[in-house]
Parts: structure tokens; C-alpha cells; sequence
């Protein structure tokens, strides 16, 4: 498993609001260690049991959470987000969508200067199936198991672990890296540390049409990746010049094509599916060549 | 959202880029009230490009030439496009051009500037196109580095890196997706004027940009009807050419929906995503505008519920079929509340497959059936 | 450059902080025209501070008892300043009080906040004063750990945020060198107001803030009216109450100079620092307004060259003496072209030392000799 | 010696200027290694000899530069010292006075971000006398020798200097760290660096009303400095609440008077002078112990 496990301490900022609130009480279902709900105003309020802080900074002083994850609206998002990172936090999911791309962009400046690692925004978030569950993902879907994720969307992950886990191909952990053109970690960094993580045996990576993030993957799978890839490209048949419901999924100037990222991906040495009962295909394959080693 | 030029233009000018003189008309006698003399170019002022090519710019050396060309370019439509208005400039005297934009990169994940020394090109096509990356907070160097990575010298450097700082103070001031310039000229007078140019403003950013309030309706001509109204109501709504209608939650199921479609032998009429957590209000509001579509025979609904409530889909799902009992509904349905869903549609005849392969197969014959199907 | 209240209120207007409602009189019958009613609150706007224990501000239960207090609050002089104007404004009904301002930090080299839970304090004597380095680029979450350091909670809390985050954005879009509320009142009805500030604008800065230009004259009413005129023409002179008249370039040896005078049993009139790179025109000035000075029995320049050019100053001080035959003065004068002005005010019957400390005891001694002093 | 040695090669922000190119002049005189100009717009001219660049990449990717000193106006001086910053310089000397100290402030936590030494702004700069002069200092003043300098003023410095080298005690480096209330480089960071300096025997601190530095100072003496300190402080006989020629130069509300900074720093075991010609009895008694030991 990688970033995170049952042991992370995690925050939720804006744990009163609606979307907050809910998915706060899921992820205390799910077991996740969540130790404080930040809300400016309503310090010394409970939800769904949590006690809630004004600020991060006495939120992290209090319980000593190494893990926030943000629900607040996307105007607030900067403000918030820039609250967690200086507060020396170690990892920041950002659940909010519809962020303007250069508030992401001052975000993701921000958390390098500082050493924090940045999830999303516009994501899911991160789940180590039966250890912790850290955003939205539907907890049921993931079993626990050697297959490493690592994906552009949010409900394509679910259906691709739900496919996976019905054939028994559990997860260490998916991370729903966001589907805005601008975000926080990418492919290469995670590719790395599935690569490196003793519980994984297989990584799938799930990539879309629009920009190149998913060519400097396979850049990157070529000269560092040593475990089997399998990945799959959504938009294989996406009309040019049409954003594909993420602000990132835009194929513009005749870049950004499935085609390409397929071939690229080829080249390096992944297997590439064309639909999702490829994808389990692909996994129960490369599990089974790694058990005969 | 994309800015007609002379909108544009207008923000450059509010941001102390200069521009040459220029007036909009909407009618060709508005010509005769035009203060700076001929020749003048006359321009269509439409959201799509290709407008060079499509004859969209015109030269006129007298009145007489203009009303008539004026006449004829309001009446024209660029890549299904009605030209809104013209906007009339002077002819420069040109001595180079160059290409200037400011837009956000993905790799680096930051703003760049684009910039080139050859103008008035396609830049995706270009050769000597330079990049350079904007760090945060914004310094005016990086728009020198930038006028010297173009090969520039003495004062033209001054001038072109002046513009570049203006146009990245824009950009950041009114949360710009785009902003170019294209073609930036050099006058044989040594101005640095900008002759053309385009905005894109992000969408996501327009609720806090007092500018821009009210302007989006008017600025989404090149989407279809269904399209517009999907995107007032926060749908993201691509409209194709085949007859099966996909709905879906969330952009990469959407997407890998269509695949399979396709992949499957069948013809996807729609891509439209409804996002995480609707209610059953858009939800109905979705299967309508999908409906809509008269090329639609099959209508393949996919939802995976994480945030959606089945339950929810599956109201909207009763009402929508009381009022179109012909449509043909493919449903794939699993998440929050599955079991609840079932019963509710179950009473009203429609049977929900629970894996989403079956599901699209399901789809890809029925609209291949011709029995029942719409007129 | 300080503000009078009324002036930074304006300001804080204009950022959005919310003020009790108040009109500015400069006679006392423009309080018949005043809409909101008695009993109102009179102040002085004056520069200097102290204005409370010297009796600057009073309370009017009605029209009569306010004219006659207007009548001669205007005519109150506080610390040496004249009552420019009065602002009124209702008595507000206050719950509590608070402090809070934005200043720049020497030790962490950056703005800090500066707040205190009581209000209407001296914030130097106050006990329970809580500071916070503001990070740049500034987020809003900074003015919120403050109010939680604060020991607020609630609504208050984010209203006290709220006034935070505008007076940081006042204070780093006019350059301000210190914006402070004193008090922040709540008011019974939990309304948070700026009921008094006082706003400093860093001199530098005033060159580019468009608000302030042509402010400056009318803000040196605590200065002496030759440190006016140096202040204006860009001299740093702080008169003082001996009768030497001390001349440097350069802040610290000025101070050093002074000092100096003093341990030798000398009593400085002025310091007065030149500058880097003085011109001639800028030196005469100079030794004019020490000269001007009635207490001044000797002038005292000292000038170690490093920029400065020393034969501009002594062409300076050749027209000088000139016009001032009578002035007794003492010139160290060290540095480029030292030969040349040797020369230049040997023709001129004026000795230069080239040691600062003979200098300074020569000063001394001169200005205890009675024989040819000024009358 | 500190920060800058014969081998150290300059570039000069501003060089064109008339302040700049005349300061340039004596700099080149002097024997400093000054391998560029940068002035934008006057690349391709030459001033003095120098080669003028447009931008600060441009000149450090031609000559190596490793060092700028800055002479642009003071509300050019923020972009200029990113500018010089940003090029992954080791020391930027910012000469310019008058810069408004919010925008120093944003440089100097620039500087800190990217670990550049800053120094400045307000100040004559760093010479190491008989390696290189770096600013505006007149270098015919100082004198190679023992003494490591660090001071608030400039001409006081040139005072102080002046008579030490008549006494024959010359200096190893003196750095001007300016008179602005927020600045560059500071007391403790110079001391630490004198302290560690083989080439410096005693280090003389002249400080000024204002502030708490040579408090600081006082305190980081106290803890780290093995060398004798010789301190003066001008301003002994300012009146409180007057700005004294330079910005950071006010007692307010009774801080900043040179009487604490006099005590805090005797009891730091510095030696604490009340005029130059004492600065330099307390040198001569300094060194005659250390020769004695």
C-alpha cells in the first residue's frame, strides 16, 4: 500500500457541510482514523461524533492528524488548501471540483515549495481497501488484494475495481488523482511508489483523452517501472475539440488522443485494454505469469 | 467561454496593451460614421475559427466597397456560426508580426507564455515556438526572458516584453484560460500594436468574475440547442452522430460507456455526463434532453453510485416513463440504495442489469431493432 | 506619512470594514445638518496622539451642548498640532472591544498581525497582545488562527476574521506601513466596527500610490516648518534644542556626529543628513535651513566622501559664505576630489580638518565662544 | 574573509545607469571581477568594457556570473531581485535606497525560498579589501587586515574603517547590511560567519537606534561567538520618536534606544564603544591580547 494506511490520522475540512457531513459519517463507517473536522465558526461542535475545529493549525496541535481531506466549496478551495499545506501536513486529498485551474496552480506551487504531497483536486480520493478509506470512493466496491491503481476518474475507477474485485483481483491501494488539467500528483510519482511498495504486484493505470500526462507516464514506466502495467484509455472514441465532461479530457490542436497515449503506452511495455473486462483480463494474465516465476 | 475579438480587444485595452483604432458595426450605413479614413479592414466577429480562410476578413478602399462587403460578411455564417457583428480597423502598415499567449500547462502545471516570432500562424503548426514557464508570484523578467528567447533587441524587447506582462496581468486578473495575441505587429512606426486576439475565460471562475456576469448565455453560439441548455443547467452534454442516448455519472465512466458502445457495434447519439450527487430534478431534465434528439432510439442509462442515490435515479427514472412510455430504456443501475431502486422500477416494468458489458450489448441491439422504434 | 482618523476610515470604507456612520464638520453649526440623532461623539482629527487624556474627544446629549462643544473642540491644539476638523458620530452601544492592526515586522522581515482581545489601549503597555507573521502571498486562514488566538469563537470569530483579511488587503494594496483598528468594537447588536484607526503610509511607497498623490504637505503639520521644507525637497531634518548646527551625509554618521557633540560638551541643533551623491543646489539648500535656525551659533559639516564629490561641496560652501559671511562654521570635509576643494575654500579663507573628532571638539569649542556670535 | 573573494565574478543590474555605470567604473578599478551588465534593452552594448546583457539568465549563462549587485530604481528593485534571485545567484547586494519595504519583505522571503544571501537593501555593499569591492563603498579606505566588519550605515562604516586603518588595523571583510527595518542578511548570520573565519581576528558590530537587531545580536554573541566583539551604536543621543535619516533608525515606544542595545550587548562580553576613536582603542587592546596569548 502506498500514502496512506489505517494508522493516518486525517482531518476533514469542511466536515459540517452537506457533502462534509456525509461522507465524514462514511469514512468513520469505513474505519478510517479520522480525528478532527475543521470548520471556521464552529469550533467546539461535534459530527457524527468528530470534535470540530476552527483552524487546522489547532486541529493538527490537538490531534496530531498528518492527513486533511477538503470538502469546502471551490472558491474557498486556495484559502483552505493553502491552510493545510503550511500547516505541515504530509498528505492534502482535495475532494472539490469546478476549483479555477490557476487557484490549482498556486495550490500546487504552494504544496512543492512546502514538501506536502497534493491529491486532486477534482478526485475521488484514496483508499487502502479494510485499512482506510480517505474521500468518496464507495468503500464496498474495493476488496484488499496486490493491484496497485492509479486513475483520471472518479466512477471509471469504481467500475474498473469493481470488475477487478469480482474476479478476485483486490487493491493496495487506488489513488483518484483528479480529472482537472491541473493537479497535484501525477502519474510518475505514484507509478514510483507502487513500484516500491512490497503489496503490490500489478498496477493498473486509467488515463483519459486530453493532454500528455499519460505519454510521460509511459516514459516513465519504460526506464523505472519493473511490475506489470496495465492501463486503459477512456475517450477512445471522443470527437475532437468536445470537452468530455473533465475540464482535462479535451482533445485540442489533434493532441491528446487515445491513439497516441494507447501507442505510447504500448511502446513502453503496458498491456492496454480497450474496455474494463479487459482491463481484469489483462490482471488475471500478468498475476498469473508472476506466479509461475 | 470563448470572447468574440472586439471583447477581447477591449479587455487588452483595459489592461494598457494598444490596439489599433477600431470601431463595431452591426449594420454596413454605420460604416459612413467611422472616423479614421480607408482602406479598412472589415472583420466577422464569430466565436469559431478558421475565419481567414472561410473569407471572413475583407479589404475595402472606399465607402462604396465597404457597405457592400460589410453587407455581405454580416450575412455569413463561419463553421455553422452567424457572423455577430463586424469590427472595422484602419489598415496598418505592418513591418513584422509576432505571436504572444499566456495559457495554463498542464506538465508544468503552472501558467506559460507562448510566444513566437513569426505571426498570424497556426501555432500548433509553428516551428519556432518558445515556452516559457510563469513561476508565482509573477515578475516582469519572465516577460523579458521571454522577448529575448524570441530573439528580440533594444527597445522592440522593451516593448513586446511590456505587452507580455500586460497580457499576463489580464490573464491572472480575470482568470483567463487563454489569452493571445495573434498577430502582435510591429508598425513600420515601431508600435507594438495587437491586431488580433483571443480570450478564453474559464468557465469554472465566471461565478466570481463580476466582468463577465450575464455574458456566458450569449457566448455558447457554436453549441447546439440541446447543448446550451444542458450546460445553463450545469450538464456537460456532447451531442454525435449515432442513435443511442448514454447518460452516465461522472466523465470517465462516461467516456469508457461510449467506447464500449462503439466497441460493441453501436452508434452513441450522446455523451452526457450528470455528475456525482444529482438530484432526481436534473436527473429528468438529462433523459429529457437526451429524448430530444430524434436520431435517439435506445437511451443507455449507466450510473455507478458513490455519491448518486439509486433511489433517486430511479424516481426520475418512473416519472420519465410515465410521460414517454415508447422510449427504450437500457438501465444499468448499482451503487447506494440498489435494492430500494429495483423494487420502484421493477412496478414499473423495467429491469435493471447490474453489469455494465451486458448492459451496453443490451443497448447496441435494441437500437439495431426496428420494432417500436421512434419516428 | 500619517492619516487623520477621518482619513483612515475612508480607506477602511473602501476595503469593506464597517464603520459607525460619521460626517467630518469644520464649524460647528454643520451639526444642524447631521441625520443621525444625539447623543453624539465629537474627536479631533489631529496627527498627533493622546488625543483622549487631552481632551480631544466629548459627548454632546443634544444640539446645543454639542455646538458649544465643537465651538471649542475646534479650536483645541493637541501636541502641538491644530485641530484640522471634527468627526461625529453616534454612540455606539459597545459589548466589547478589541484590538487589531497590520504592521511590518523587523525580526521576521515580514507583515505580522498584531491583535489584542481588549480594545482602546496603548498596544506597547497592554499585556495580552498576540502576534502573527503574515506568509506572502497572504490567505484569509491567517486572519482566522489570529482570531483564534484571540479566544474568539462563533460568528464572531469569522466576523473578526472578515475585518482581519480587508485590513491586511488595505494595507498591502496602498503600501501602508501600519493599519490599525483601536478600538474593534462589538457592539450589543454583535456588529463588529472600526470605531477608531489610525493609518501610517510608508513615504517610500508614495511615488506610486495614484490615492495619496499631492497628500503629503498637508500631513507634515507635526513637523517644524523647515523640517517641512526638507522633508519636501527630499532632506531628513530633525531640529533639536542646542546650537550647533550638524551637516553629514549619511544617516549613521550624522547620529555619529551628534553624538560626538554631545560627549564632547557640545549641544546639536540640527541633524541634518544630506544624502548620498548631493549636488550643489541640494548642499546650499541644506546650509540654509540650518543657517535660518535663530539657536545656531556654528555649523558643523562633515562629509566623508564616497559618492559625494567634495568639490561640489565646497562650491557650495564658497556661495555660502558668500552670502553668510557672518556664519561661523567648521568643515571636515574627506573624500573624492578632496585636493580640488582644498583649494576651491583655501581662496575662501576656510581651513578644512581632515579628522571628524578635532572637528567635532573645534565645533564645540567655537559654539562656547561668545565673540562674534549671532545675534 | 566572508561572502565574496577576489575570485568572486559580478554581474551589475542597472549597469547603464548613471549611478550604476559610474560605480561600475571605480568597482573595475578597484580590481573586482565584474564579467557583465545588465540592463534590458541595451543588450549588445558595452559599459565600461563590460559586456551589457538584456536578463540576468542571459549574462549568468554567458559568463558565469555568481554575484549581482543591484543599482535600479527603487520600484524596479522587486522584479530586479527575483529577477537575479530566481537565477539561482549565491549573493545578490541590493544597493537601491528607497525601496518600499513591503516589497522587501516579498524579496527577502524570496531569497530565504530559493537559498539566496541577500544583502540589502539601502546598504554600500561588501568589500574585501584587496580581493574585490562589491557596491559603492570608497575602496581606498579600507585596508587588508584582521577586523571582519558588519554594519547598519554606510559612511559610518567608511568613518569607522577609516581611522582603523590609520591605526593599522585592516579589515578582512566589511558588509554593510543596510538601513531599512526589513533587510537581507543580518547580524547572527555575519557573525557566525566572521566567528568561523579564519582570516578574521576580531569583528566590530556598528549598529544604530532602532528595532532589537543588535539585541538579537547581543544574544546570538552570547551563545556563539568565541572572537572578541567590538560594538558601537549611533544615535546614543537621538530623541525618541524621530526617524534618523534612515527608515529603521526611530526609538518608538521606548524601544530601539541605543542605551538597552549598549547593555545587552556588554553583557554579551562584547566591548562597547562610545565613539569611532574608541572602536578603535578597543581593536588595539583586542589584538594585543589575542598577540599575547
Amino acid at each position: 500500500m502506498i500514502l496512506v494506511n489505517k494508522d493516518t490520522k486525517i482531518l476533514v475540512q469542511g466536515a459540517t457541510g452537506k457533502m462534509g457531513a456525509s461522507h465524514t459519517k462514511r469514512m468513520l463507517a469505513y474505519g478510517s482514523k479520522l480525528v478532527a473536522g475543521v470548520t471556521p465558526g464552529k469550533g467546539g461542535d461535534t459530527v457524527h461524533g468528530l470534535p470540530v475545529f476552527d483552524t487546522v493549525n489547532e486541529a493538527v496541535e490537538k490531534t496530531g492528524a498528518t492527513c486533511s481531506v477538503i470538502f469546502v466549496p471551490p472558491y474557498l478551495a486556495l484559502d483552505a488548501g493553502c491552510e493545510a499545506i503550511d500547516a505541515g501536513l504530509d498528505l492534502v486529498v482535495l475532494i472539490t471540483e469546478g476549483i479555477p485551474p490557476q487557484d490549482t496552480a498556486k495550490l500546487v506551487a504552494q504544496a512543492k515549495a512546502k514538501g506536502v504531497k497534493l491529491v486532486g483536486p477534482n478526485c475521488p480520493g484514496v483508499i487502502t481497501p479494510s485499512e482506510t478509506l480517505i474521500g468518496i470512493l464507495p468503500g464496498v466496491i474495493f476488496k484488499s488484494g496486490p493491484v496497485g491503481m492509479i486513475s483520471r476518474s472518479g466512477t471509471l475507477t469504481y467500475e474498473i475495481a469493481l470488475v477487478l474485485s469480482d474476479a478476485g483481483h483486490g487493491q493496495s491501494t487506488c489513488v483518484g488523482v483528479g480529472g482537472d488539467p491541473i493537479k497535484g500528483m501525477g502519474y510518475p510519482e505514484l507509478l514510483r511508489a507502487f513500484n516500491d511498495d512490497p503489496a503490490t504486484e500489478v498496477i493498473v493505470l486509467i488515463g483519459e483523452i486530453g493532454g500528455t500526462a499519460e505519454e510521460e507516464a509511459a516514459a516513465f514506466i519504460k526506464e523505472h517501472v519493473k511490475k506489470p502495467v496495465v492501463a486503459y484509455i477512456a475517450g477512445q472514441t471522443a470527437p475532437p475539440g468536445k470537452r468530455m465532461g473533465h475540464a482535462g479530457a479535451i482533445i485540442s490542436g489533434g493532441k491528446g488522443t487515445a491513439e497516441t497515449k494507447m501507442k505510447a503506452l504500448t511502446d513502453a511495455g503496458a498491456s492496454v485494454a480497450t474496455t474494463p473486462n479487459e482491463v481484469v483480463e489483462m490482471v488475471s494474465k500478468a498475476r498469473a505469469q508472476l506466479a509461475r516465476k | 467561454m470563448n470572447l468574440y475579438e472586439y471583447e477581447a480587444k477591449s479587455i487588452f485595452a483595459q489592461f494598457g496593451i494598444t490596439l489599433p483604432p477600431g470601431a463595431r458595426i452591426t449594420k454596413p450605413e454605420e460604416l459612413r460614421k467611422i472616423h479614421f479614413g480607408f482602406p479598412l479592414t472589415l472583420k466577422c466577429q464569430v466565436l469559431s475559427g478558421g475565419r481567414g480562410k472561410a473569407g471572413g476578413i475583407k479589404f475595402a478602399k472606399d465607402l462604396k466597397e465597404g457597405e457592400e462587403l460589410a453587407k455581405n460578411l454580416l450575412e455569413l455564417t463561419i463553421g455553422g456560426s452567424k457572423t455577430e457583428s463586424l469590427l472595422v480597423e484602419p489598415k496598418v502598415s505592418i513591418a513584422r508580426e509576432l505571436y504572444l499567449a499566456v495559457t495554463l500547462d498542464r506538465t508544468h502545471g503552472c501558467p506559460i507564455f507562448i510566444g513566437s516570432a513569426e505571426g498570424g500562424i497556426e501555432i500548433e503548426s509553428s516551428e519556432n515556438v518558445v515556452t516559457l514557464p510563469i513561476p508565482y508570484p509573477f515578475h516582469p523578467y519572465v516577460a523579458r526572458d521571454l522577448a529575448k528567447k524570441l530573439g528580440l533587441k533594444g527597445s522592440l524587447l522593451l516593448k513586446v516584453a511590456d505587452v507580455a506582462t500586460k497580457l499576463y496581468r489580464a490573464f491572472e486578473a480575470l482568470d483567463l484560460d487563454l489569452a493571445e495575441i495573434n498577430p502582435l505587429v510591429v508598425t513600420t512606426g515601431e508600435d507594438v500594436l495587437a491586431l488580433d486576439g483571443k480570450i478564453t475565460v474559464n468557465d469554472d471562475a465566471l461565478g466570481r468574475q463580476e466582468l463577465f456576469k450575464g455574458w456566458q448565455s450569449k457566448h455558447l453560439v457554436d453549441l447546439s440547442d440541446r447543448e446550451c441548455r444542458s450546460t445553463m443547467m450545469g450538464l456537460n452534454l456532447v451531442e454525435l452522430d449515432g442513435d443511442i442516448g448514454i447518460l452516465c455519472n461522472g466523465a470517465g465512466l462516461t467516456m469508457a460507456t461510449m467506447d464500449m458502445v462503439k466497441k460493441f457495434g453501436g452508434q452513441p447519439a450522446t455523451f452526457l455526463d450528470v455528475g456525482g450527487g444529482s438530484d432526481q430534478e436534473k436527473t429528468l431534465f438529462a433523459l429529457e434532453i437526451v429524448n430530444e434528439n430524434p436520431n435517439v432510439k435506445v437511451i443507455l442509462l449507466n450510473i455507478l453510485g458513490g455519491i448518486t442515490a439509486c433511489d433517486d435515479v430511479a424516481g426520475a427514472l418512473v416519472n420519465f416513463m410515465k410521460k414517454n412510455p415508447e422510449t427504450k430504456l437500457v438501465v444499468r443501475l448499482r451503487g447506494n440504495n440498489q435494492d430500494v431502486a429495483e423494487k420502484m422500477l421493477a412496478q414499473s416494468g423495467l429491469k435493471l442489469i447490474p453489469d455494465l458489458q451486458s448492459a451496453v450489448k443490451e443497448a447496441v441491439q435494441q437500437s439495431k431493432t426496428p420494432v417500436g422504434a421512434k419516428a
